[in-house]
């Protein structure tokens, strides 16, 4: 079957906005606008027993997944968070310095940390204790897990790159850090800007974009 | 993740003389641009015409901006072996590459770099999410259930290991500011170029570059000036004379 | 035209999620689970000359917008920074050969990696280290990820456009033709005295491993 450009814009369009769109502006970015409404009604009757559907609303058309399946199929959608600033920082430390003890940890990030980006890495599965430091008041040495290697895409600790490496590739460059991060910060609210409120981490995180 | 969508800057090639040496990616991004001027097949290339064709280049460049990054420089170094290399008669195997191997590998290099710029541009032109593409879809009339997950990336990490690393090492780098002052070195080398015609006892100062709107940078003239034509009289180039205190200074070139 | 209730699921799952989703968590929504492949084909070629396809890369499938009609739909472009020329060469040979390392990259482009390639290939999400290479200095290898082949729609690493005309001319060889300029340029320091030309410095040119 030989579709119709005007039929493709239409599919296209509806499909990319997630969300109704105005017949109008649908009108509009049809090359033979007078044919709209044959158009939109042929795809209504395309998709009429399919697993999405062509509704309208208002005055507005959306495609949306269809009745007859919606008691049995349930999606799983992902909610994508980031780490807060304080809780990366501390697992990259984790991650390079490993066995390390808290205050060590501390002692780098030159702050002191409450209990929240510890047990919240824990609580993700990303660093786990190992063992204890012998030195008074042996305090637990923090690891990183298999988990956190899967999350990250690394096979080894050891493939990360040292700071050589992480010189070359661009990283320790005062100006394009700095250009990188304040291109970021303009665009995307990666990371929460606070080193306060560990104990709040969790609600910090930033929702970014959904998926199954 | 975040959701780029790029565009590649078009770099000007080749447009007239006086270019920038900023829009090549290297010595062997210039050699393949020259290459292509030649508009034959790049296994078929004359490497003694290109050779020629590079060195003039980074002459005339030189003669206008000065600076040249030093791999330019190391290439037309390289270049100017190659074709001597080229050009004289064989010698009795004294060397452990031939002329031709070197030849061979300059070509290879030219063509591996051809190919894969040429094949960045078709990757590039692929349908990409974002600029051509997009996602859509919506979930409007199915039951969602919501379980979170982090998102925070490799390079996440990275970064945040690589800003704690520099605070640690931040004094460490000194970058000193590229001076506009004149060097005595430069004024030696200046004043030997134009002494040929100063033949009569001449005022040194109708000798010395012009001033511009610097003060520092004017003195720096001055100085370097004299001190140079104090040099080139001590190694007997030129004679100098001053007929009274604070008097201005006259020099000519010495009659050998 | 009755269409099949899997059918639906599938179109359904896919529409509603936005982004790729695993062949497994697909085939695992499906009531005859055994079905999948003909009935992703099918679906597949259902949608191929319509305004949304259904694409798959990596191990991912999912719906998007027909390139067909890419002109008409620039009103969705998010355009947020350009790509160097460098970032985008250094992205493909990454691609083409990898894995690869920093110095194998700069051998191939002659130059050495200006700031903002690697680290911008990565902050995009593009390449990844993975592993090291054994050879003296253990450097990290670099490779492309699976968003890599989301964003470009490549299937299969093997299915990189003239991949094999690649192979066939020898340019997927690792071999430096004449050590890395940039190289000489560390071992010899010839540019400060470079006003003399003699042939003993000239002779520190000849390449140490070149082949032919």
């Amino acid at each position: 079957m030989i579709t119709n450009r005007d039929t493709k814009i239409l599919e296209a369009i509806l499909f990319a906005s997630g969300s109704p769109i105005l017949e109008d502006d649908l009108k509009d970015k049809m090359l033979n606008k007078k044919d709209f409404k044959q158009e939109i009604d042929n795809l209504k009757e395309f998709y009429k027993d399919r697993g999405i559907n062509l509704i309208k609303t208002g005055n507005k058309w959306s495609f949306r997944t269809s009745e007859s399946i919606k008691d049995e199929l349930t999606i799983f959608k992902t909610q994508k968070r980031k780490l807060s600033r304080a809780a990366i920082e501390t697992l990259s430390i984790i991650a390079y310095q490993q066995p390390i003890t808290r205050s060590e940890i501390e002692n780098i990030r030159g702050v002191q940390m409450g209990r929240g980006s510890i047990d919240h890495l824990m609580e993700i599965g990303w660093i786990k204790p190992s063992g204890r430091k012998n030195i008074p008041g042996k305090p637990a040495l923090w690891v990183t897990t298999e988990l956190f290697m899967e999350h990250f895409g690394i096979e080894k600790i050891s493939d990360l790159p040292n700071k050589d490496e992480l010189k070359a590739s661009g990283f320790l460059e005062k100006r394009s850090a700095i250009a990188t991060i304040t291109d970021i910060a303009g665009k995307n609210d990666l990371i929460e800007d606070q080193d306060t409120e560990e104990e709040e981490t969790l609600d910090d995180f930033i929702p970014e974009e959904t998926s199954t | 993740m975040l959701d780029i969508t790029n565009e590649i800057e078009d770099s000007a090639p080749l447009k007239q003389f006086n270019i920038t040496l900023n829009s090549y990616e290297g010595p062997i991004d210039l050699l393949l641009e020259l290459a292509r001027k030649q508009k034959v097949d790049l296994s078929e290339i004359s490497i003694l015409e290109l050779t020629e064709q590079y060195i003039n280049f980074i002459n005339e460049y030189q003669d206008i901006h000065l600076e040249i990054a030093a791999d330019y420089l190391v290439m037309a170094a390289w270049l100017t072996y190659l074709k001597s290399r080229l050009l004289l008669p064989k010698e009795e195997k004294s060397e452990d590459h031939t002329p031709e191997e070197l030849e061979e590998a300059l070509k290879y290099q030219l063509q591996r770099l051809e190919a894969f710029q040429s094949v960045s541009k078709k990757l590039y032109k692929r349908p990409l999410i974002g600029r051509d593409v997009f996602y859509g879809g919506s979930s409007e009339g199915l039951k969602v259930k919501y379980n979170i997950t982090y998102s925070s990336t490799l390079f996440d990490l990275l970064r945040a290991y690589s800003s704690i690393i520099q605070q640690e090492e931040k004094p460490s780098n000194l970058t000193i500011a590229f001076s506009e002052l004149y060097s005595v070195d430069n004024a030696i080398q200046r004043l030997k170029s134009i002494f040929g015609e100063v033949t009569e006892w001449t005022n040194f100062l109708n000798l010395i570059p012009k001033f511009n709107s610097n003060k520092i940078v004017n003195k720096s003239i001055l100085s370097s000036n004299f001190v140079a034509s104090l040099e080139l009289a001590k190694n007997g180039f030129i004679d100098v004379k001053q007929n009274n205190v604070f008097g201005n200074i006259f020099v000519k070139l010495r009659k050998s």
